[in-house]
């Protein structure tokens, strides 16, 4: 099962900003492991922000996104306490989500 | 007799009267036999490469600064081993030498043992002006030609430098290239080219 | 949404301040280079590098592996079913992990050695929870696939002492003892290339190719040296402690391989760490 | 649960069908929004067929569209890349690196409140001119700047 991820949403006068740290693979498809066989492709392909029950981010990801990825987004009108849920899938249909509360 | 035997008859001597300053010898002794249990052999990293050789010893014993005159004697005798090309051309081609120079590789236990060694030369010196990413242990290369001319002394000075460093400077930081076997004669030879011919990006 | 462009520049520079100053340097590396460039070049890139490691510690990926070392720490585990949290002594009692990092290695008369914080969480590991030793040194790096158990609690500990002082005790005779020790392997030369530690770290501001070397023998270079590990090694994208990086050390002075936990490795980290005594330490880092 | 998402939208394209799943609690309207992942557009191995199949055929270069990438990158594997589009009515980011092997990296769509900006870190192959392209009120507009990506030493 994929590792958590770490959400942190801090509110700065009324810009909230979210960073998302997760674990993955991000296997490009292109390697090489030591015995000169490919390793097979393996990464997140769509995630999703969603604060307060809404979406805010809808994003498409591709093999060239650094393995444990970051991301960094930025809102209007979210207000401390409100509910940040993070989630991704990849391309082997392995999903996670998790969630924090903006600070 | 051989060098090798040379020098540790003359180490052993020295090592007996080498002055009381230089030594730290309990933890020194505690160190040096403390590796030998903690190293094991991994590829071509051979666990005896934890053993010093002559020169070594001198040096480590010295804080790399032995009294003069065995300097020069040891000097000297290093100088002795290298051997020069049988055609007596040191200048090669300085493409492949810029090219050894941007290598490595070798002598790691993570090289594949056989493959021919890189110089390493980027690792501690500025040499041709487009190559950006250098080290700064040695000093900077760059016009060295230019700066020194291309006669047959200086390409002589270049090729035993690199050959082997510690016939000028017995505890030199640089790695002794062709006594060890690690470069070839004709990569010694491309990288005098890489330094001196007038042709070469560092000499432009 | 609509808001005007002026004012948003601005405050990109004030949040950024150092992209300003960014474009003032890449401008002037466009106006072409003349023959004795480089030196001026490689300090922009020095500047450059500085920023792009800030740039990446504000996420770290190691809150990962801090995260999962904590689990491990907390979580009975191992033959006996017992958490290290109820069972391991960092020095400072048992269970307690405020603080520990900085202050090893330190001497266990438990184990009647010093022992660096690897050596002491995989020694209770063995001695407190029951793992099989052999099954712990199999593998003791991280790899693409694969991050040990040791790793992601050394991880823990060391983030467990962020913002605090390194504290070597080398009043301790053994620790002092063993700090000497690390001194003659810090300037032992042998091997094929002669090379010693103190070849590449025996000299303030030398560099392998864009590297900065650290002079291990000054505060201020162990310091820098000791800093960011364990490290989040960019290359690979794996963690990685103190451990492997000396071992690295020993791979490229050309040496054989020191043993996984070693008492050479112990004593350059004794070393080091000492010599970095007083300085802060920021918690686990993003290397190369 | 994600295969069973696309197969509705692949068979089930009568908005009715899908009104009565979110009532009946089948599916959360997110996942209803949730694009399939666009395999033309990732997989494209050129800048031009990329942009394509974003639907970005020629954009417009924009001093608006902010791209903030460091000079020289200390490693390719993990290259900071922030982009912040001051374009108005914004509502996509696309980043693209021109040498990968597949240049488009990622691409966010914007909704609810959220600022026409985000940061990444990607992996370059080598030197290269790193693209950011932004979409507003139907239009697309690029902006561009190279990052070097150097030899490493040992260390780290």
């Amino acid at each position: 099962m994929a590792d958590p991820m770490k959400i942190r949403a801090q509110l700065k006068g009324d810009v909230t900003e979210i960073r998302v740290l997760m674990g993955h693979a991000m296997e490009t498809g292109q390697r090489k492991d030591a015995a000169g066989k490919t390793i097979p492709p393996l990464f997140i392909q769509s995630m999703t922000v969603e604060v307060g029950g809404k979406k805010v981010v809808d994003g498409q990801i591709g093999t060239s996104v650094s393995r444990n990825p970051v991301f960094g987004f930025k809102m209007k009108g979210a207000k401390v306490g409100d509910k940040v849920v993070v989630s991704w899938v990849d391309n082997k249909g392995d999903k996670r989500t998790d969630e924090a509360a903006v600070a | 007799m051989n060098i090798t035997a040379r020098i540790s008859i003359l180490a052993t001597a020295l090592l007996a009267a080498i002055p009381a300053a230089f030594a730290d010898g309990d933890h020194r002794a505690k160190a040096i036999a403390m590796m030998k249990q903690d190293f094991v052999t991994k590829g071509q990293a051979t666990a005896d490469r934890i053993s010093e050789d002559g020169l070594q010893a001198i040096c480590n014993r010295t804080g790399n600064k032995p009294p003069e005159t065995i300097a020069k004697q040891l000097e000297a005798d290093q100088m002795a081993g290298v051997k020069y090309p049988a055609d007596g051309k040191l200048l090669g081609d300085w493409k492949s030498g810029e090219k050894i120079a941007q290598s490595g590789r070798g002598f790691t236990w993570s090289d594949e043992p056989g493959l021919p060694v890189g110089g390493n030369c980027y690792n501690c010196h500025q040499i041709a002006p487009k190559e950006t990413s250098f080290g700064t242990v040695g000093p900077t290369l760059f016009q060295f030609g230019k700066l020194r001319g291309n006669t047959a002394d200086i390409q002589k000075y270049v090729y035993s430098k690199i050959y082997n460093s510690k016939s000028y400077n017995l505890c030199s930081e640089m790695p002794r290239f062709g006594h060890i076997g690690a470069l070839r004669e004709q990569q010694i030879k491309d990288l005098v080219a890489l330094l001196l011919d007038p042709e070469s990006p560092v000499n432009k | 949404m609509k808001y005007s462009i002026a004012v948003v520049a601005m405050l990109a520079l004030a949040v950024h301040p150092a992209s300003a100053q960014n474009k003032g340097t890449a401008a002037k590396k466009v106006a072409k280079p003349p023959a004795a460039a480089p030196v001026e070049e490689k300090d922009a890139a020095t500047l450059e590098f500085e920023k792009f490691r800030a740039m990446m510690e504000e996420t770290n990926p190691a809150e990962l592996f801090e995260a999962q070392g904590e689990e491990f720490w907390k979580n009975k585990r191992g033959h006996n079913n017992v958490s290290l949290a109820e069972s391991c002594d960092l020095g400072l009692g048992v269970g307690v992990v405020k603080g520990a990092y900085v202050q090893m290695p330190r001497y266990f008369a438990d184990a009647g050695k010093v022992m660096d914080v690897e050596r002491r969480i995989v020694w209770c590991m063995i001695n407190k929870q029951g793992f099989n030793e052999a099954d712990l040194m199999k593998r003791p790096f991280a790899s693409d696939s694969h991050t040990p158990e040791a790793t992601s609690l050394v991880t823990y500990v060391a983030g467990q002492s962020r913002d605090m002082k390194f504290a070597v005790p080398l009043k301790d005779p053994h620790v002092k003892d063993v700090y000497e020790i690390g001194k003659e392997v810090v300037n032992y030369r042998a091997g094929p290339y002669d090379f010693s530690c103190n070849t590449c770290h025996g000299t303030d501001g030398k560099r392998i190719r864009m590297q900065n070397l650290p002079n291990i023998s000054t505060h201020r270079g162990a310091t820098s040296a000791v800093m960011g590990w364990p490290g989040y090694r960019m290359t690979g994208g794996v963690m990685l402690t103190q451990q492997w990086r000396m071992g690295d050390c020993f791979r490229q002075q050309r040496f054989p391989q020191p043993k996984y936990l070693s008492d050479t490795v112990t004593s350059l980290l004794t070393y080091m760490t000492a010599n970095a005594n007083g300085a802060t330490y920021k918690g686990p880092g993003i290397k190369r | 649960m994600n295969t069973t998402r696309r197969t509705v939208l692949k068979s089930a394209t009568a908005s009715g069908v899908l009104a009565g799943l979110i009532a009946a609690g089948a599916l959360r309207p997110t996942q209803v929004l949730a694009a399939e992942w666009n395999k033309a557009a990732f997989e494209a191995h050129d800048t031009v067929g990329a942009l394509k199949g974003i639907g970005a055929g020629a954009p417009a270069d924009s001093k608006d569209l902010i791209l903030k990438v460091p000079d020289i990158a200390e490693n390719g594997a993990v290259v900071p890349v922030d982009v912040i589009s001051n374009i108005p009515n914004t509502t996509s980011i696309s980043i693209l690196v021109e040498k990968n092997p597949s240049p488009l990296s990622a691409s966010f769509d914007f909704a609810n409140g959220a600022l026409p900006e985000v940061s990444a870190r990607l992996k370059m192959g080598q030197t290269s001119l790193v693209k950011a392209v932004a979409k507003a009120d139907g239009k697309f507009y690029t902006a561009q700047k190279e990052v070097k990506v150097t030899v490493g030493g040992c260390g780290g």
